[in-house]
């Protein structure tokens, strides 16, 4: 049951539109309950070739070896493929915006760092013919110590999953191995808080699990190009990786997507497209590549876990003071996209509450399992499950209504937020008030007569004083270096650290009337474009 | 009694579109010589709606009936480039660059329309039934179709039009994280009852109600196969779904839809929503996004619930019973809380 | 090279041909061998399948009653006569599932698999097989006690001695997903009622040790008793003695241990 | 090359092909037949996106050797239409809005009508039960089984 609460905000919008606000059909339902809707793998094309890849058996190993003779004789196979025949055997999925090294190979070649890393792929007349020759393939493992667990990957001594990264963590600002959130002194107002509550939570990998497994055909067309169907969900970010991958211009590749069967995130990592257009380009026959369900279970990229350390400070009378969080995301074996999660998370941080003082340190840390990437609520899922248990422990230990509690501390329009911009547009107390009423959970008066639209601002659009980490010091050493992910003309420099703000901040946050992103007084990891 | 009744909540809010911006996305419109229009995206419509959701904005910005636009994508030799479907963009970004195309179309279609009727194009409007005709004078009026035929074959304009929209990247400070992650945000507050085995850990779901902000429901029926096989996802989350069930220790991952557990059409529970509009002003007629945002407060409210019902705190996801039963054991039974 | 497939009319042809090459397997309802396929095992290079009528025959008039080990679920469910049988069959997969997979493939499917097998052994099944030298009867723990030696042995029916009526017979599949979803345990219980006391008690557990198996020591408690609620009890904190359960996706050892206890007092004591 | 020769009914059509020893139905369907409406999901029978009707029973196709339905009747959802209309399932699920992606649709709609061919008139648990080999990621199920029991009821649009 859905039910649309015109009476909120009304007075700003305008309902008085002809075909935005209507229930209208779906344009591919009729599609849908057809079948009709064309997925990738619905495209029979003449003399088809399949192709399979040989998985490592082993979390964390050095290859010695890898012994295809036998699986070159096997019936049906056209071509084994080897990590030294992809033109460009490494990349980040987000060098395409000039964010992270390349630290992924398509095909291992001295060193596996996951168990299901590819290291062959097969084509073959048949699928079975294909899983013949994988059987016959041998490949000699000397294993390696693995880690598993985020927190044991940072410590010193730990097994280096990605010889990349060698501290296990991804480096952000060419500096530091977290992303940080600085907001006000948490570490004072922790001090005089009546309460202080410091509580760990743990999220596990989650899978995709869309019905329809990852995969791609890739074709030869005319004129020299491949056609390629695939079930991507970010059609040029794909395209764009393979012309990477494969080095060749990208208008080589045609690629037909659009109509994928789900995706939540689990199919932006490109990982079929390119060994499909491989496989064609050197057999010259259209090749196919999708995942069977297992693959897609295991060696799929998940939603990565996360641990999460949450250090709050409470008054009697419900106001969070301060909130200091460490969180751990687990980037599995390669970067893929967990290291913009952390920056995601650092941003979201506190949540939607006006706290004065929020502290964040937020961690992409490399450990031998499945690399992880992008799932629905990337970035936040796991945080925002921190964030309200805690909120509904903190109401508990000041015995307060968590509904109320919420309403308290919610931000509205014209607070600071921690990543120091003012909140606008904010309806969380609405929300609150809405669910409440819904579900006939009583809430006192004052609570019900609350507005995101009054009350905030003032006071509370201040950015607070903040202090510098101690540290700052030894990270401010190496802040004019630069690292080849770092790919913005070398005119930009860092700017030293600045003096501590002054303590009393205006009211107002300083900023601009126009948008202001893309400000300049940074320094950043972030470029502008694609190379 | 052994089975325990008992309610949580959670509120939450989301930022729309890709974290920092710098995500463009672009969409090329265009009428064929009947006044019928296609939309050419690069887009993916993963069962979300792209397609559907753009043919409305499209149509609306037109000034023309749902029925005479055709969203076609995803193809990278026709549709123009876009970042992608995820980070809850496609509504935001792409239905953005949608609007601007057909504006610029409705530009040239109107002055192809004032052409054909002599007047001036600021003194036309749109009936969106396939019109076209002078304001407060509905009788001098031209079809879109005629339009369309004057201008390919009489007065040689092409009625399309380009759009892009970009949010600027935004940088990031290396020490306080001052940054623009998002330009707009929904929110959500949801209710969830459990109820809680005591002897075996096991949690059903009995209902939830909830409250979602997401700007502007541009298609309701669409906002609501979000908000349900959302929450659906984040009972999942909350309750059952991991690849490794023994997190960190990498064993006995599932591999089939037996061992990878996802509630079935046996374990939902009815569930109320209430959807809210407060426009974003950067929004496509102040949209946001449902999509990503509907799952996650769904997690910490079912957790909560269970902390109601017996009185232990699981922080670890996903809350199997065996989490439950060990919590419970650890504290020597149940512990009701206060029934709300 | 493409798998060959080998159609025999009899059972006992199809028997030999399985018998006499390790690369076969036996092609019932193909949930089993189609999946081992699909998913590239190549250990599999044959597929057997018989015709033979006898396979798919069901004897539910009498008092033993057998089934073909060919029958699927779905015909199980649809035999009146078969009404004990019905909640064993009716946790089995989803619709389709059960239209296909066989009482005979049901023997051999391995954990989280095998539900229908595990109210078999409470009602102390006979399983005849076909080798090499005919066939033979085996009671059905012997059979599954052997069962990683069994490939090459074709099952061809399993029969089974009614209960006395609907109270004797219990069975519960406890699985996280509703209303159809793996085991994280089973149970059944054969509790033959004389003068009022329990006689012959059978109860068979899944998903509790690497076959599925009885708990004898629960049995022991209940044998001679009235089931009131202290026998009930007495098995329930009897019912693990004797079982290795594994850690598996579903639940962890010590859950299974944990719960089984629960559920068998819930089952012999009629609650939800 | 493949070397059986098969001939089954296909949606009320005689075909005649030949297959391979191993092959399963789905890929019988999809890449000799070119019936692309049944999909492949897992090809472990945990899914249901391949469900077809073998003589009106709901059978996985990724499960059945081919050969195996050699002069038996199948039906997909490519003859699931009646002529030029949209059977009353396919109107009630677009009614309830109960597709998203639509990968799992084919199969579902196979297994609403195994289900309503035998049981016209069943209650939301048989619906439930009807649909529960087959997994849908998106909606949630309520739209789907809404979509059934509409259908049972002669609740769809014209």
């Amino acid at each position: 049951m859905l039910e649309l609460r015109k009476d909120i905000f009304a007075d700003e919008r305008d309902d008085n539109l002809k075909e935005i606000g209507k229930g209208t059909q779906r344009q591919d339902m009729l599609g849908h309950v057809t079948g009709t809707s064309s997925y990738f793998n619905d495209h029979k094309l003449q003399g088809m070739l399949h192709l399979k890849v040989v998985r490592s058996t082993q979390a964390h190993a050095r290859i010695r070896r890898i012994d295809t003779t036998d699986a070159e004789r096997s019936a049906g196979v056209r071509r084994i493929i080897r990590g030294t025949d992809v033109p460009v055997n490494l990349n980040t999925l987000l060098s395409l915006i000039n964010f992270g090294k390349d630290d992924e190979p398509s095909l291992a070649v001295d060193k596996v760092r996951y168990k299901g890393e590819p290291i062959l792929a097969i084509v073959a007349d048949s699928e079975r013919e294909a899983f013949e020759a994988i059987a016959k393939v041998k490949v000699d493992y000397e294993p390696l110590p693995a880690v598993f667990d985020v927190e044991d990957a940072l410590k010193p001594g730990a097994p280096v999953v990605n010889e990349t990264y060698p501290k296990n963590a991804f480096v952000y600002h060419d500096v530091y191995d977290h992303q940080r959130l600085r907001f006000g002194d948490a570490d004072a107002a922790l001090a005089s808080a009546d309460h202080v509550l410091e509580q760990r939570y743990q999220m596990s990998p989650i899978e995709h699990a869309p019905t329809e497994t990852n995969g791609a055909i890739a074709a030869p067309d005319t004129n020299g190009r491949y056609v390629v169907y695939t079930s991507t969900q970010a059609l040029f970010f794909s395209v764009d990786t393979c012309a990477k991958i494969l080095d060749v211009p990208s208008n080589t590749f045609h690629f037909i997507g659009g109509t994928v069967g789900g995706g939540f995130g689990g199919k932006v990592d490109t990982l079929t497209e390119p060994l499909a257009i491989l496989g064609a380009m050197l057999t010259g026959r259209p090749v196919r590549y999708v995942f069977g369900r297992e693959e897609e279970m295991q060696y799929g990229p998940p939603r990565g876990a996360e641990r999460i350390y949450i250090k709050d400070g409470v008054m009697r009378d419900g106001r969070i003071v301060a909130r200091k969080i460490h969180a751990y995301f687990d980037s599995g074996a390669y970067t893929r996209l967990s290291s913009y999660a952390a920056v995601k998370c650092a941003a979201h941080l506190p949540g939607p509450y006006t706290i004065p003082n929020v502290y964040g340190d937020v961690y992409c840390v490399f450990t031998n399992r499945t690399p992880a990437t992008a799932m629905r609520g990337f970035g936040v899922t796991a945080m925002d499950f921190a964030i309200e248990c805690q909120m509904d422990k903190l109401a508990n230990l000041v015995g307060m209504d968590p509904m109320e509690f919420r309403i308290l501390n919610a931000y509205r329009d014209g607070d600071m937020k921690a990543h120091r911009r003012e909140a606008k547009n904010t309806a969380l107390i609405e929300c609150v008030q809405v669910a409440a009423e819904k579900a006939k959970w009583p809430i006192r008066e004052e609570f019900k007569r609350a507005s995101s639209r009054k009350d905030g601002g003032g006071s509370r659009a201040a950015i607070p004083p903040t202090p510098t980490d101690s540290s700052r010091t030894r990270a401010a050493a190496p802040a004019q270096q630069r690292t080849s992910y770092d790919r913005l003309p070398p005119t930009v420099t860092r700017e030293p650290p600045r003096d501590p703000p002054p303590p009393a901040p205006p009211p107002a946050p300083p900023r601009p009337a126009g948008p202001s992103h893309g400000a300049t007084r940074f320094s950043s990891v972030f470029g502008t474009r694609r190379r | 009694m052994t089975r325990h009744r008992g309610r949580g909540m959670a509120s939450i809010n989301y930022p729309i579109g890709m974290n920092l911006g710098g995500d463009p996305s672009q969409a090329l419109v265009h009428s064929n010589p009947s006044g019928k229009f296609t939309v050419a995206l690069s887009s993916i419509d993963l069962g979300q709606g792209m397609k559907s959701v753009t043919r409305q904005i499209c149509a609306e910005t037109l000034g023309v009936p749902v029925e005479d636009v055709y969203v076609d994508t995803a193809d990278s030799d026709t549709g123009p480039h876009c970042m992608g479907s995820f980070a809850s963009r496609g509504t935001h970004r792409v239905g953005n660059a949608v609007m601007a195309a057909a504006r610029e179309a409705r530009g040239v279609m109107m002055e192809a329309a004032a052409e054909e009727l002599e007047v001036n194009a600021a003194d036309l409007e749109t009936d969106g039934r396939g019109n076209i005709h002078v304001r407060g004078a509905p009788h001098r009026s031209i079809s879109t179709k005629d339009v369309a035929i004057a201008a390919q074959f009489k007065q040689g304009k092409t009625i399309s039009g380009r759009g892009i929209f970009l949010v600027p990247l935004s940088n990031v400070d290396p020490e306080t994280g001052e940054m623009s992650p998002a330009t707009c945000y929904a929110h959500a507050c949801l209710v969830a009852e459990v109820e809680v085995d005591d002897e075996t850990g096991e949690v059903a779901m009995v209902r939830m109600d909830s409250a979602y902000e997401l700007g502007r429901a541009l298609n309701p029926r669409l906002v609501e196969q979000q908000l349900v096989g959302g929450a659906w996802m984040g009972v999942s989350h909350a309750l059952y779904e991991t690849p490794e069930p023994y997190y960190p220790d990498p064993v006995h991952g599932p591999r089939d839809f037996v061992e990878y557990l996802m509630p079935g059409p046996g374990d939902i529970c009815p569930h109320d929503i209430a959807v809210l509009e407060r426009p974003a002003p950067d929004g496509p007629f102040g949209a946001k996004g449902p999509g990503e945002m509907c799952a996650n407060p769904v997690l910490p409210a079912v957790a909560n619930a269970i902390f109601n019902a017996v009185g232990v705190r699981i922080d670890d996801l996903p809350i199997t019973p065996e989490k439950v039963l060990r919590a419970i054991k650890a504290q020597g039974g149940a512990r009701p809380q206060a029934r709300r | 090279m493409a798998v060959t497939v080998k159609t025999f009319a009899s059972a006992s042809e199809a028997a030999g041909a399985l018998s006499s090459d390790r690369s076969a397997r036996y092609l019932g309802g193909g949930t089993l061998v189609m999946r081992a396929l699909n998913e590239g095992d190549v250990a599999i290079s044959t597929v057997v399948r018989a015709s033979d009528q006898a396979l798919t025959r069901i004897d539910a008039s009498g008092p033993r009653i057998t089934l073909g080990a060919g029958v699927t679920f779905a015909r199980v469910l649809a035999e009146r006569d078969l009404g004990f049988l019905h909640a064993p069959a009716r946790s089995i997969g989803g619709p389709a599932v059960r239209n296909m997979g066989t009482v005979g493939g049901n023997l051999f499917a391995p954990s989280p698999y095998g539900d229908f097998t595990v109210a078999l052994l409470a009602l102390d099944a006979t399983v005849a097989v076909a080798g090499g030298f005919g066939s033979r009867d085996i009671p059905i723990e012997e059979f599954l006690q052997a069962r990683e030696r069994q490939a090459g042995t074709l099952v061809l029916s399993v029969s089974c001695t009614r209960p006395a009526n609907s109270e004797a017979f219990r069975y519960r599949k406890i699985a996280r997903i509703k209303p159809k979803g793996g085991s994280v345990i089973t149970l059944a219980a054969h509790l033959p009622i004389s003068g009022g006391r329990i006689a012959g008690a059978r109860i068979a557990l899944g998903s509790m040790a690497p076959t599925q198996i009885r708990a004898r020591a629960a049995e022991r408690t209940l044998e001679g008793r009235s089931l009131d609620a202290a026998t009930i009890t007495a098995a329930a904190s009897a019912v693990t003695e004797g079982t290795s359960p594994s850690d598996n996706a579903l639940g962890s050892a010590w859950y299974r241990r944990e719960i089984v206890g629960v559920h068998l007092r819930r089952l012999l004591s009629g609650q939800e | 090359m493949p070397t059986t020769p098969l001939q089954f009914r296909h949606n009320g059509r005689d075909v005649a092909i030949f297959v391979d020893g191993g092959t399963n139905l789905l890929v019988a369907l999809r890449e000799l037949i070119g019936d692309m409406t049944p999909k492949f999901g897992c090809g472990q029978g945990g899914c249901g996106a391949c469900s077809v009707l073998v003589d009106g029973e709901l059978h996985l196709s990724c499960l059945t050797l081919a050969e195996t339905v050699a002069g038996r009747s199948i039906e997909t959802l490519d003859g699931m239409k009646q002529g030029p209309n949209l059977h009353p399932l396919q109107r009630a699920f677009a009614d309830n809005f109960a597709a998203q992606c639509g990968y799992c649709t084919p199969g579902m709609l196979m297994a609403a009508k195994a289900l309503l061919d035998r049981n016209p008139a069943p209650t939301r648990d048989e619906v439930i039960e009807a649909i529960s080999g087959n997994i849908c990621r998106c909606t949630g199920y309520e739209p789907i089984i809404n979509a059934i029991l509409a259908a049972a009821s002669g609740r769809v649009s014209a």
